[in-house]
C-alpha cells in the first residue's frame, strides 16, 4: 500500500519538472517600452518599517521621472518601472530574488534595506553580471570584497557617529568632555561604533563607556545602568529604531540625564518623535540628507523641491533620509542610463563608475570600491517635535541647542 | 539451587507515602507465587520495582544470583524476566503480529531481521489463541484478546521468569479456565511465575504459595487454603465490620 | 552599590511584566495542555486596541487594559470555540502548528492594518520615576504595570479557586472526561479558558504598549518570554507565571550587570534549559502537569 | 511491510531522483536556486522526521543543529582553510555529538517540555554565536573566502549546489527509508507509541532515542553546512531562525509524520506554495500561508500520505471525519 503513495510523489516530481520549462522567459528589460528596475524589499519581517520608508523613496523617483516623460535612452524616452519582491528581511531570500530578477532579464537592481541583505545581494549581483544601486547598505565591509558592480549612493557607515561628534565638538559650548557609547551588536552598528570611538578620541573626548545590547531589543536598561555611574555628558547610540527609542525612554526612567543624546538611524524617522513626544527634544541624529542639503539636478530639483514633491505624494509628510537615499539610488540609475545611452548592464556599470553629478541628495561620485565617499553626512536635532538640520552650519535650518536633553 | 529471582527488603516511597515497605520474595523454577491484596496495596508497584520501571528506595533484586537492583527495564528483560501490564499497553500503530515481533528483535534472542522476528511471533500468537488476528490493529481487539496480546508480548521474550499483573481481569468466566490451563502449562515448562490477581478462586487454583499485601506490607504468606481462610485477609479486603459479620455467619453454621 | 540595587529593582519590575504577559499562556497550557504560539500576537493585539482607544478618545493605556481585555476575551472565546476545539484531542504537533498558523495570521494581519511603525502609547507620567534614596528610580509606568500584574494574578487565582466557573475550569483541566460526566460543557469551559487567557494577554499588551515601543515583529519575542516564564514558574497554579517572570527578570538584570549586555538573552535560555533538565515541573508547578504525556 | 512493497518503494524513490536530476536542465538560475531550496527543505524535513515523526519527540530546536553545522563549516573553512568536503563531515559529527550530549538530560522530558527545552537550546546556541565574534563573527556575520588563492574550495555555483542539496536530500530520505523498514524503525515506532512497553520488551529506549536524535542532528548539520557554503556570508539571526524549525514541522506533519514519503511531499508542496504566494501576493503572502496551515492542520491532521493510504485502503475520503476524530 505504501508504494501507492510513493508512486504519487514520482508523478508530482515529474509534473514539476514539466511546468518549469525554459519557455516562459519573463519580460526582458530590453523590450522597447520600459526600463525595469528590480527591487528586493523587506515588506514583512523585522525590517518591514525601514523597508516601507525605502519603497516610498523608490516610488517618488519612478513617478517624477515618468511624469517628465520617462528616461531618455539614445534619443528615445522609456517609461521607468520598478518591480518589487518581498525578501521578508532575510538575506538568503534577497539573494534568491536577485537571481530570479536575473532570469527575467532584469539586470538593474535597486538595493534592499539593511547591510546584511545588501551584502548577500551584492555577491549575487557580482556573479550574474547585474548592477546594483545600493540605497541602504552602508557597512564598509560590503565594499572591502573587491565587488565592482555595486554602488552605494549613501555615505559609508564610519561617518554615522563621527559626523555627530564633529558637530558637538564644533557647536557645543561649553564643550562636553565625557562620551559613552551604547551600540547594537549587528555588523553595521559595530562599524559605526568603532569609527565613532576613534573619532571621539581624536577630537579630545574621553570615552567612558562602550556597552553592547542585543540587536533589535527594546530593553537597554542593563547597559544604561552600567554607564549611569560614569555620568557621561554625551551618550552616543549606534542603533536602529527599536534600540534608539529605548535608550532615550529608559534613560529618562533611570534618571540618566546626559547633556545630549546622539543616535544613528532612529531620530530622523517620523516614529521617533511621535513615540517619545517631549523626551525626544534635543536629541541629535545623523542623516544622509536634509531639505537643506546643497546641490540640485534636472529631475528632482533642489532638496527643497524634493521635499515638496515627496510631501505632495505622501499627504504632506516631511521626507527623511531613508526616502531620500532611495530616490537618489533610483536617480543614479536614471542618470547612468541616460549617460550610457543604453540599458546594457555593463555600459550602465561603467556610466555609474564614472558618474560625477550634483543632485538633490548631494554629490554622486563613486570611488573604485563603489562608495560615495565625497558625500558628507549632516546632523539634525529634534526641535519642536521635528528633525531640523543643525550641522554643517552652512546648510543648517536652525542653531543647535546645547545642552539638548532636558532642555525642553 | 537458588531461586531464579530473589527480592530482599524491597520498598518504595513516594514523598510521604510508603507504597511498598520491606517485601521479601523468591520466584523458583516451575513454581507460581500468587499475590493478592486490596486496591492500592502496592501490587503493581511491587512488579514495577522488580522490572525496573521504578527504582526501589531500599532493597535488592537478584536474578539467577546476579544483582539487578535498579537496573533499566530492558536489561531486566534481557535477563529473561518478562511482565504484562495491568492496563494493557499495546503499540497502537502496529499490527498484532508486529507488536509481538518486537520481542524477537530486542528480547534476549536479538534477531537481526524483522521478517525472521515476524515468523517467530506467529507461533506465540497461536499459543495464546490470537493466531487468526495477526493482521489486526490492537484497537480492533476485544478486552480478552487485548489481554492475550499482552501475554503474547511477554511470552515472545521466552522468559525464564514471568510476572502477570491481573492478566485475567475482564475475562468472561468461560475464558478463565483455558487461561488457567495455559498458566499451568507455563509453570510446568519450568517458568518461575508471579501472578497478581483479584480472582481469589483463580489464585487458589494455580498458586503454590500466596502472599498477601496490605498497605505495602506483607500481611501473611503461605499455602492458598490457609491464607484465604485467615480472617485478617478478609478484614483487609472487606474492612473490620464486614469481616466480623462474615466471621459470625461462618461460626453459626459451621460447628467448631 | 546603588547601581546593583537599581538593576535589581528594575529587574523585578521587568519580571512582573514578563509575568503579566505569561500568565495567560500558562493558564492555557496548564488547563488545556495547548501551547499557544499565537500568545505574543494576542499581547500585541491588546497593545493596538489600547493604542487606538488612546488615539481616538485619549483613554489612558492603563485604563485601556479593560477594553483591550474584553475585545481579546471575545476573540479568544470564538477562536477556541470555532478553531482550537477542533484539534484539542490531537497530538501536540497539531496544536502547535495550528497556533503557529494563527500567529502568522494575526501578526501579518496587524502588519497589513497598522503597518510596521514603531508605536508607543503616550502618557504624561509613564517615564517619570519615583526617586528612592541613592538615586534609585522606579518608573511609574513600569510600577503600575507591575502592580497590575500582581493584582491580575491574584484575581485569577481567586477566580479559579473561589468561583463556580473557575473550579469548573480547573476540574476540566485535570480530567475532561470526569468533568463532562459532572455536567460541565467542556467546549464552553475551554472556550472560556482561552478567552480569559486572551483577555489577560490583551491587558498585558495595553500595559506593555504604555511602557515600551511595539511593532508587529515583536510578537515572537513575547511568546518566547511567556514560554520561559511559564516553564520556570511551573504549570498547574496561577502564580507560576508571575514567579517564573520574576526569576527571569532578576536573572537578566543581574546577568546584565555582571556580564556583557549581549548575553542577556543567552542567560534566559540557559536558565530555561537547566530548570527543565533538573526540575521539569518548574519551581512551583505540580508534577502532575509535567508528567502528563500525550499520545 | 512486506518486502515486495519495500522494493517498489526504493524503485520509485530512484525514479524521483532521476526525474529531479533531469529537471535541472530545464531551469533558469533563479528557478535552480528555488528548487535547490526545496531540496534543502526535503532533506531537513526528512531529518526531522527521524526524531519527530518516527520517535514522536517533537524537537523544536532543530534549527540549532542546522546553525551549528553551518558555523562549524564556516569557522573551519575561514580560520583553518579546510576544504568544504571535509568540513561538511566535521559539521555532521559536531552536530551529532552535540545532540547526543544535550540529549542526555533532555530526552528524559516528554511532549511540550521536550519541545520547549530543545527550543531553548537552539536559542541558546544563537546567543552563543552572537557573543563569540572573534571566532564566529557574531552579529556582523562571517564570510567564507570563495574566490582567490585562499579559498579552500571554489564556490560550487547554483548548479553545483542544486546537485549537492539533491544528493543530501536523497541521502536523508534513503536513511529514513532504510530505518523505516529495519529493526531500528521498529524500536523507534514502539517508543513513539508506548515507551514503557517498549522498554519492558528489551528495547534500550535511551540508546535508541539518543541515536535517532544524534542521527537527525548530524544530517541536519550537514545540510546546514551546505547552506552556509551556498550563502557565503551567514548571520546568526537567519541561521538559528525558529521559523526554519517550524517550517520543517509543518512539512512533516502535513506530508505525513512517521512515513517515508510524507516529509518529501510535504516539503515540495509547502516550499512551492510559499514561493508561489510570495511572488504573487507580495504583501499578504505570509498571511495567506498562515491561513493555509490552519485549514490543512484541521482537515488533514494525520498528513497527506496517511490520509491517502486510509482513503485507498478503507475508502474513507471525507475530511470531515478527520475533524470528528480530534474534535472536542
Amino acid at each position: 500500500m505504501r508504494s501507492k503513495a510513493i508512486i504519487g510523489i514520482a508523478a508530482l516530481a515529474l509534473t514539476i519538472s514539466a511546468c518549469g520549462s525554459k519557455g516562459d522567459a519573463g519580460s526582458s528589460a530590453e523590450d522597447s517600452g520600459t526600463l525595469t528596475l528590480g527591487a528586493s524589499m523587506s515588506l514583512t519581517g523585522s525590517l518591514a518599517r525601514e523597508g516601507a520608508l525605502t519603497k516610498e523613496g523608490y516610488d517618488v523617483c519612478a513617478k517624477v521621472v515618468n511624469d517628465k516623460g520617462g528616461v531618455p535612452v539614445g534619443g528615445k524616452k522609456v517609461k521607468l518601472q520598478i518591480q518589487y519582491q518581498d525578501d521578508t528581511s532575510k538575506p538568503d531570500t534577497a539573494a534568491q530574488l536577485v537571481d530570479q530578477f536575473n532570469d527575467k532579464g532584469v539586470k538593474l537592481i535597486l538595493g534592499p534595506y539593511g547591510s546584511a541583505t545588501t551584502e548577500a545581494a551584492a555577491a549575487v549581483i557580482e556573479r550574474n553580471g547585474q548592477v546594483m544601486a545600493d540605497s541602504a547598505g552602508a557597512d564598509d565591509k560590503i565594499f572591502q570584497k573587491g565587488y565592482k558592480r555595486t554602488f552605494a549612493v549613501l555615505s559609508p557607515a564610519n561617518q554615522y557617529a563621527s559626523v555627530m561628534l564633529e558637530a558637538i565638538a564644533d557647536l557645543a559650548k561649553p564643550k562636553p568632555t565625557t562620551v559613552a557609547f551604547v551600540s547594537a551588536d549587528d555588523g553595521f552598528s559595530k562599524t559605526v561604533t568603532k569609527a565613532g570611538v576613534a573619532k571621539a578620541q581624536s577630537l579630545g573626548f574621553q570615552v567612558v563607556g562602550e556597552e553592547y545590547v542585543p540587536n533589535g531589543t527594546s530593553d537597554v536598561s542593563s547597559a544604561l545602568t552600567k554607564i549611569k555611574g560614569k555620568n557621561p555628558q554625551v551618550i552616543v547610540g549606534s542603533v536602529h529604531l527599536a534600540e534608539g527609542v529605548a535608550i532615550v525612554k529608559q534613560a529618562k526612567e533611570l534618571g540618566i540625564t546626559p547633556q545630549i543624546f546622539a543616535e544613528t538611524v532612529a531620530p530622523p524617522t517620523p516614529d521617533f518623535a511621535k513615540t517619545l513626544t517631549t523626551s525626544a527634544e534635543g536629541v541629535l541624529g545623523s542623516t544622509q540628507w536634509t531639505s537643506k542639503t546643497s546641490g540640485s539636478d534636472k529631475w528632482l530639483g533642489s532638496a527643497q523641491d524634493y521635499a515638496a514633491t515627496f510631501a505632495k505624494q505622501f499627504n504632506n509628510r516631511e521626507p527623511e533620509y531613508h526616502g531620500a537615499e532611495a530616490t537618489a539610488a533610483c536617480l543614479a540609475f536614471v542618470l547612468a542610463v541616460e549617460k550610457a545611452g543604453s540599458t546594457d548592464p555593463n555600459k550602465v556599470r561603467d556610466a555609474l563608475a564614472g558618474l560625477d553629478e550634483q543632485t538633490f541628495f548631494g554629490p554622486l561620485k563613486f570611488n573604485d570600491k563603489g562608495q560615495n565617499v565625497t558625500k558628507k553626512m549632516a546632523v539634525i536635532q529634534i526641535q519642536g517635535g521635528k528633525p531640523v538640520a543643525v550641522w554643517p552650519t552652512d546648510s543648517s535650518q536652525a542653531s543647535m541647542k546645547f545642552p539638548g536633553a532636558g532642555a525642553a | 539451587m537458588s531461586a531464579r529471582l530473589e527480592a530482599r527488603n524491597l520498598s518504595r516511597r513516594f514523598g510521604g507515602l510508603l507504597a511498598v515497605g520491606g517485601v521479601d520474595l523468591d520466584l523458583e523454577e516451575g513454581k507460581l507465587l500468587g499475590v493478592i491484596g486490596p486496591n492500592g496495596a502496592g501490587k503493581s508497584t511491587l512488579i514495577n520495582l522488580i522490572t525496573g520501571q521504578l527504582k526501589p528506595t531500599t532493597g535488592t533484586v537478584h536474578i539467577a544470583g546476579k544483582d539487578f537492583t535498579g537496573a533499566r527495564p530492558w536489561r531486566i528483560a534481557h535477563a529473561g524476566v518478562a511482565r504484562t501490564f495491568q492496563i494493557v499497553k499495546p503499540f497502537r500503530g502496529m499490527t498484532v503480529l508486529d507488536n509481538v515481533a518486537l520481542a524477537g528483535l530486542y528480547g534476549p534472542r536479538r534477531l537481526r531481521r524483522p521478517a525472521v522476528a515476524r515468523r517467530a511471533a506467529v507461533e506465540v500468537l497461536d499459543r495464546v489463541g490470537l493466531g487468526g488476528k495477526a493482521g489486526l490493529g490492537p484497537g480492533e481487539l476485544s478486552v480478552a484478546d487485548a489481554r492475550r496480546l499482552e501475554l503474547a508480548k511477554a511470552l515472545a521474550l521466552q522468559p525464564r521468569v514471568l510476572l502477570l499483573d491481573e492478566v485475567l481481569a475482564g475475562l468472561r468466566p468461560a475464558e478463565i479456565a483455558p487461561a488457567l490451563d495455559l498458566i499451568r502449562a507455563l509453570r510446568d515448562e519450568g517458568i518461575a511465575l508471579l501472578m497478581v490477581e483479584h480472582l481469589v478462586h483463580a489464585i487458589a487454583a494455580v498458586s503454590d504459595e500466596v502472599l498477601v499485601l496490605h498497605h505495602g506490607q506483607v500481611l501473611t504468606r503461605g499455602p492458598a487454603a490457609q491464607v484465604l481462610a485467615d480472617e485478617r485477609v478478609v478484614e483487609a479486603y472487606l474492612g473490620k465490620r464486614y469481616a466480623e459479620r462474615i466471621k459470625k455467619a461462618v461460626d453459626d453454621d459451621v460447628p467448631a | 552599590m546603588s547601581q546593583f540595587l537599581q538593576a535589581t529593582l528594575y529587574g523585578l519590575l521587568q519580571g512582573c511584566i514578563f509575568g503579566l504577559v505569561a500568565v495567560g499562556f500558562s493558564l492555557v497550557w496548564g488547563v488545556m495542555n495547548v501551547v499557544n504560539l499565537a500568545h505574543g500576537a494576542f499581547v500585541l493585539s491588546g497593545a493596538y486596541v489600547a493604542y487606538e482607544l488612546n488615539d481616538l478618545v485619549g483613554l489612558d493605556p492603563f485604563l485601556g487594559m479593560v477594553p483591550a481585555a474584553l475585545v481579546l476575551f471575545a476573540a479568544g472565546y470564538l477562536l477556541q470555540r470555532g478553531l482550537v476545539n477542533l484539534v484539542v484531542n490531537a497530538p501536540i504537533f497539531i496544536t502547535l502548528l495550528l497556533t503557529f498558523g494563527l500567529e502568522l495570521l494575526v501578526v501579518n494581519g496587524l502588519l497589513l492594518v497598522f503597518t510596521a511603525d514603531y508605536r508607543s502609547i503616550p502618557t504624561s507620567y509613564a517615564a517619570d520615576s519615583l526617586v528612592l534614596p541613592g538615586d534609585v528610580r522606579l518608573p511609574y509606568g513600569r510600577l503600575i504595570a507591575a502592580i497590575a500584574a500582581v493584582l491580575l494574578t491574584l484575581a485569577l487565582s481567586m477566580f479559579v479557586r473561589r468561583t463556580r466557573t473557575g473550579v469548573a475550569i480547573l476540574a476540566t483541566g485535570m480530567d475532561r472526561g470526569a468533568a463532562r460526566l459532572m455536567g460541565i460543557s467542556a467546549r464552553h469551559v475551554y472556550a472560556l479558558t482561552f478567552g480569559i487567557a486572551a483577555a489577560l494577554a490583551g491587558a498585558a499588551g495595553a500595559a506593555v504598549g504604555a511602557v515600551t515601543t511595539f511593532s508587529p515583529a515583536d510578537a515572537g519575542r513575547y511568546t518566547l518570554f511567556s514560554f520561559i516564564a511559564a516553564v520556570l514558574g511551573g504549570l498547574g497554579n496561577t502564580y507560576g507565571a508571575l514567579l517564573g517572570g520574576l526569576v527571569l527578570g532578576l536573572f537578566q538584570a543581574w546577568g546584565g550587570q555582571l556580564l556583557p549586555g549581549t548575553l542577556v538573552n543567552a542567560i534566559a535560555f540557559g536558565v530555561l534549559v537547566v530548570v527543565l533538565a533538573l526540575r521539569p515541573q518548574g519551581l512551583a508547578g505540580r508534577a502532575f502537569y509535567a508528567s502528563r504525556v500525550e499520545i | 511491510m512486506n518486502p515486495r512493497r519495500q522494493v517498489i518503494g526504493w524503485a520509485v524513490g530512484l525514479l524521483v531522483l532521476l526525474g529531479a536530476f533531469g529537471l535541472q536542465t530545464q531551469l533558469y538560475t533563479g528557478q535552480v536556486r528555488t528548487v535547490s531550496t526545496v531540496f534543502m527543505y526535503v532533506g531537513l524535513a526528512a531529518a526531522w522526521n527521524l526524531i519527530g515523526g518516527y520517535t514522536g519527540y517533537a524537537c523544536f530546536g532543530q534549527v540549532g543543529f542546522f546553525g551549528l553545522g553551518a558555523y562549524t563549516t564556516v569557522v573551519f573553512m575561514t580560520h583553518l582553510g579546510v576544504s568544504f568536503w571535509l568540513t561538511i563531515v566535521v559539521a555532521a559529527v559536531v552536530a551529532g555529538l552535540f545532540a547526543a550530549l544535550v540529549g542526555f538530560p533532555l530526552l528524559r522530558l516528554k511532549g511540550h517540555y521536550f519541545a520547549v527545552a530543545t527550543l531553548g537550546v537552539a536559542e541558546g546556541l544563537r546567543e552563543l554565536v552572537l557573543n563569540t565574534p572573534a571566532v564566529t563573527g557574531g552579529g556582523a556575520g562571517i564570510t567564507i573566502p570563495t574566490v582567490g588563492h585562499d579559498a579552500p574550495t571554489p564556490w560550487l555555483g547554483n548548479d553545483g549546489f542544486y546537485v549537492l542539496f539533491l544528493v543530501l536530500a536523497a541521502l536523508v530520505v534513503a536513511v529514513g527509508g532504510y530505518i523505516a523498514y529495519s529493526k531500528g524503525g521498529f524500536a523507534l515506532r514502539a517508543i513513539h507509541q508506548d515507551e514503557d512497553a517498549a522498554a519492558a520488551m528489551g528495547v534500550n529506549t535511551t540508546r535508541a532515542k539518543t541515536l535517532a536524535f544524534a542521527g537527525s542532528a548530524a544530517l541536519t548539520g550537514a545540510i546546514g553546512a551546505a547552506y552556509a557554503f551556498q550563502q557565503v556570508t551567514i548571520f546568526p539571526e537567519r541561521l538559528f531562525d525558529v521559523n526554519i524549525t517550524v517550517l520543517m514541522v509543518v512539512m512533516v506533519v502535513l506530508g505525513g509524520s512517521g512515513t517515508v514519503a510524507g516529509p518529501v511531499i510535504g516539503a515540495i508542496v509547502i516550499a512551492y506554495a510559499s514561493e508561489w504566494l510570495r511572488q504573487h501576493l507580495t504583501n499578504a503572502h505570509t498571511f495567506v500561508l498562515g491561513a493555509l496551515i490552519i485549514v490543512a492542520v484541521v482537515l488533514m491532521p494525520q498528513g497527506f500520505v496517511n490520509y491517502a493510504r486510509d482513503a485507498v485502503t478503507e475508502r474513507r475520503w471525507s475530511l470531515l471525519d478527520n475533524v470528528r476524530r480530534y474534535r472536542l
